[in-house]
């Protein structure tokens, strides 16, 4: 394979620097039928999240008599990437829904709903790098639409080393020929970044390389709290005015 | 509140306005929602539309790619319809492999646009009787607030006039616009006693599910037609569902020809 | 393609006029461990229908504490068809148990059995055009069979657009190679078809050749039904014969 | 009256019946059923046969198609024999996929087509290691009065006597008769207590799945076994089934000639 | 195919005699987890069985209230085999898993244990001809190891035909090209054979060549039972001397 | 008694030792327990290790065969990592198609093999775009105590050390070692309020499923990460975690130098 230069003159191949964002669109409360909803752009990636609950088990022998069970469905539409996905879980989005629950779950205030279950679905539409960080950032603020108790936000995104640059937010091309992928998710809690809610890590990275890809994740994470936020009151105060 | 009792109120609260002839949300029988359809939202397919029949929300997206033609239509391409009722779209969906209601909706929509001939599907052989292409229309329901078959029916027709088939990617020469000749429509009614209620919501479906679906193409011949639940259809109702079916398809035709 | 003329001097491929229907024949209480049994000929079709019923639900959580649910099960042999079919239920086999449920089940006094259920499971031995036709008459005579309570009797019939013509009861050429098909069932009480209990059609037709259409699928019922009766009596007389 | 008590009371009295050496309906210990075969009985399968055992019926359809032989076997046919349960034959058999018991009939019915040679293989080479004909033997229980084995082992060999080589469908010249050999015959016994009998029937298996199978060929060899059931067998009742399973072959096996 | 010698000047392509068993290795008690386990060699089949119970059943509706219910899996490992087996099991698989766990039942004291349930999980690690005898013994032993009350032992061994010649233990390739197999599996109680607890055959025997196979087989499997007796006096010898 | 009361003592004499600084093994917390590697262990396979760590036992299977590449990488060998968490290795395992406990195991130890490329697959090409060979790397859990992970990486890579080619039995010239050019090596860790246990028991786990996964490769770089279960992890934890992760993988790949 021929060398593919991904940077350029101190610029990416979109034009961003090392440590910008790709452009995020965050629209709340857009379904009739959840109790929850967000639709969030990240670049190409196009992502709906419902939040049904806190709701009746099914099948009941999952219930647990001490606190909601939280479950997650990262769920790609057969014609969201190049070649046609068949439908259906595969390995790779039960792996993803697996982390992306366990980190949702430890801010869900669960002991609050003995017996009933929180379930997350989300849907990928368009699928770029990054839908899993996507994908958690609409489900965060679906759960705060569906009125769910929580501790904090999770807020997500990746860093990648890219010929030997550590930079933010990869896009496809950067994660399909980088050295190494990052995706981090992170608690927010009083405007702050508290502590590390989802981490996963493939390619190849130095230990110095790996913190700075935390320092730069924690900037891109505050940016993206910050949209999270202003669509969420964008919502209310719309409300408010409706009202 | 317990789920069965609010069905029941909605129902009976249905059943009380219809006795004066009404609708809850004040439509006219034979009224369809606001219906908004935007095409090629998604890049990545190659065709695409997202509609909004009131808050009834269904994307399709279309994907094409070469396969191998059926042997009894060699110089043919071919349709997959697929539909998945993803959980996210309504509390009662559940994950898992199509269940009925899926397979009867991915059915009913993909005889709209075979029967109708809408696609010309004389034009996508490759090379006959080895290589021809193969759409599949994806249907993926977002929202369900009622009638998902006409939202999913517009949503695949207008997701199929804005494809372009991806010769290029193939290398096989030029994209080039998906050739389709016939608009399709379908239009789906509920019956209540000896009432039709056009395009049905959610909430009107709790007295039943009682549907007939007629779908017809631009020339007002009936292309497919499909009764589905457990009731029983005067033949005087039969009739007089292809008369509204025949009208109400027209309007809707209008706003196809925009796309 | 070469233009297949379908019908050449007013007769049809087979001989027949366009009104006609194919062959039946109906043997009622041909099973042993089933409640109620009927194997039904119509035209090249071969099928066995069977009803158990009522009787206990399982799963458990599927029962209905006010009425017996009824399930259909429409099956093809993997030997019915030209080419083997897999054993399994297809999507076309899900469709059609579906609406063949339905149709029975608006004839069936359910409200008698609560807590229970009627399975109908029909195995097409031999598949024609029509089968789901043949199916549903089958099914019909089982339940009578089976002493099942109801309401009517369903009788059911295709016709289809052929060379522009409307006939009944096409047979596989004329399926296969016809314009539109349009597989009707009815309920029959006092010996008058009452009302519509399936609907289904797919092809080309006006508001005229639909009309002519259930014209014709009507004279058709009414025959297939004498032929139920006839072969009901046949079998009670028999018994009564016998003791 | 519950199911399980009804057992209980046939239970009691097939074994009151059979202290005094009788069974319920009068048949001998080693006496069969009445056997009705009927054959050709699907035209559109290459062979078939419905095989009356008492109130037992199964039906078994062949369907042939070329297709890759095994690696190992590269100038050979290929049997798939598989057997479905369907619910309508038995209120204890489930819609879904083969079950254990399923497997195991069509599995041991296998056995004894392929183990007695029944089918000339080497004919059945269309061109080594490329192509060969596959052989479908689909079994589909239709009433299950008791002892299915033996029923679908009958109508097996029964539809492969009457099979013929699709090779016109296919192009590949005339078609012919399938090269059939030999005729394999399975006797089915249940063993309560000392006692050996032949055949069962539903009401007598009340008593327990006690079974061992003995599949013979013409020459009285043995091709197939399988005990069958949570017993133990005895070496005495071991050799004495052997006995009697070679004798009610060679009757049966008279039954077939005549096809 | 060219005719394969499997016997020359009365000895078997592996030197053994006719009546000769593979070399056997029997390990007891090699799983921490499971109640009772146990490692065995025969041959070149590698086998490792392990007993739970007994336990309570899942899904509880299986639970039987007069006795234990024994469940048995037959399981190969994707790499046991030459071509890489798909995981999971296939109709092979299920209908030794069925036979195996009658033979078994037959010893089990399931009567003591009502509404609770003994599993026995075998896994393949490697196989050869007779993987079903050499995972009977393994799970006879580990029986015994999880102190699973009994009637007796299980002790399983083959005999096949081979050049005309009836001999015991096949190996794999006297079980491709042999004239036919035949497992057995005995109840051996107070150091005799009993009874049978497993019979199969495939293949073409004469009345007389079964008989002389069942001798042959029963003489192999008292060789096997003493053993697994070894096996097991082994383990519970060095336990005393641990403590 | 029950086992949820089990569990409770369990994690009280875990927690209480560990506020002494002590685990219950008497291990430091930066402390493997002991390794044994046995490689070679089913000539069937092309290579196959069985990893115990203490008296957690997996094992590891590779078999190869010639298939056709991805479409992306047209001459490249094929990885492929699948692990059954069989039911005879754990109470808690099911029998079934792998669940989300297993796919993750077997993904990430995919990772640590593949973003290592601790194999070389440029030299598994055996023609560009057509043919190349497939690994298979097969984790079968045997005895399940606590961190399969690290135990199931240790066999993969163990395995993988041993095994050859298998270019003769596909008739594609001599066999040959395939080519490992990088020792990836796993470090799980378990998380307890501000300790860090490495290679946890299944006693230990018993006080929750906190666990970070950290894999390096012989440069002391990281070539995968999982943090897993349902915890908050602090950011000088996680620098902690590295230097551990490095420190105890460099002492593991000693032991892989010696194979």
């Amino acid at each position: 394979m021929e060398e593919l230069k991904l940077i350029m003159d101190g610029k990416r191949l979109d034009g961003r620097g090392f440590d910008e964002l790709r452009p995020i669109k965050i629209e709340v409360g857009v379904l009739k039928r959840a109790d929850g909803s967000c639709y969030l752009e990240m670049g190409r990636n196009k992502v709906m999240a419902a939040v049904y609950g806190p709701r009746e088990v099914h099948p009941k022998h999952l219930a647990d008599p001490s606190k909601a069970i939280v479950r997650y469905r990262y769920n790609m539409a057969p014609f969201s990437v190049e070649e046609r996905k068949r439908p259906g879980p595969d390995r790779r989005s039960v792996e993803i829904s697996k982390v992306s629950r366990e980190a949702l779950e430890t801010i869900i205030m669960t002991e609050m709903f003995p017996r009933s279950a929180v379930d997350i679905f989300v849907e990928i539409l368009q699928a770029d790098a990054g839908s899993r960080t996507a994908c958690l950032n609409a489900a965060s603020v679906a759960l705060v639409d569906a009125g769910i108790p929580m501790k904090g936000i999770v807020t997500s995104v990746a860093v990648a080393k890219v010929d030997g640059q550590i930079v933010l937010d990869p896009m496809k091309e950067e994660d399909n020929y980088g050295e190494a992928d990052m995706p981090f998710a992170f608690v927010i809690r009083n405007g702050k970044i508290e502590s590390i809610a989802l981490l996963q890590m493939d390619g190849n990275m130095t230990r110095d390389e790996v913190k700075q890809g935390l320092e730069l994740a924690k900037k891109g994470a505050m940016e993206i709290y910050q949209l999270q936020r202003e669509a969420i009151m964008k919502k209310y105060r719309t409300e408010e005015e409706e009202e | 509140m317990p789920e069965d009792i609010l069905v029941d109120i909605r129902r009976d609260y249905v059943l009380s306005k219809l006795r004066d002839g009404e609708r809850i949300d004040g439509r006219k029988l034979d009224e369809f929602r606001k219906i908004e359809i935007k095409t090629n939202v998604i890049e990545k397919a190659e065709g695409s539309a997202l509609v909004k029949l009131g808050d009834t929300q269904v994307m399709v997206g279309i994907k094409m790619q070469p396969g191998e033609p059926y042997p009894d239509t060699p110089d043919r391409g071919v349709i997959i319809t697929n539909a998945e009722l993803v959980p996210l779209a309504s509390p009662t969906f559940e994950p898992g492999p199509p269940d009925e209601g899926s397979i009867e909706l991915a059915r009913v929509v993909d005889r709209g646009i075979r029967e109708s001939k809408a696609i010309n599907l004389e034009k996508l052989c490759i090379e006959e009787g080895e290589k021809v292409w193969i759409i599949f229309i994806d249907i993926h329901a977002l929202d369900d607030d009622g009638n998902l078959m006409d939202a999913s029916a517009l949503a695949a027709i207008s997701a199929l006039l804005t494809t372009t088939v991806p010769a290029e990617k193939f290398e096989l020469g030029d994209d080039y616009p998906l050739p389709v000749r016939n608009l399709p429509v379908s239009v789906t009614s509920l019956l209540v006693g000896e009432r039709i209620l056009v395009d049905p919501t959610r909430d009107e479906m709790s007295v039943g599910n009682n549907f007939v679906t007629m779908i017809t193409d631009q020339d007002d011949n009936f292309v497919g037609m499909q009764k589905s639940g457990t009731f029983l259809l005067s033949e005087e109702k039969f009739y007089e569902l292809m008369d509204v079916s025949i009208e109400k398809a027209r309007q809707i035709r209008e706003i196809l020809k925009d796309i």
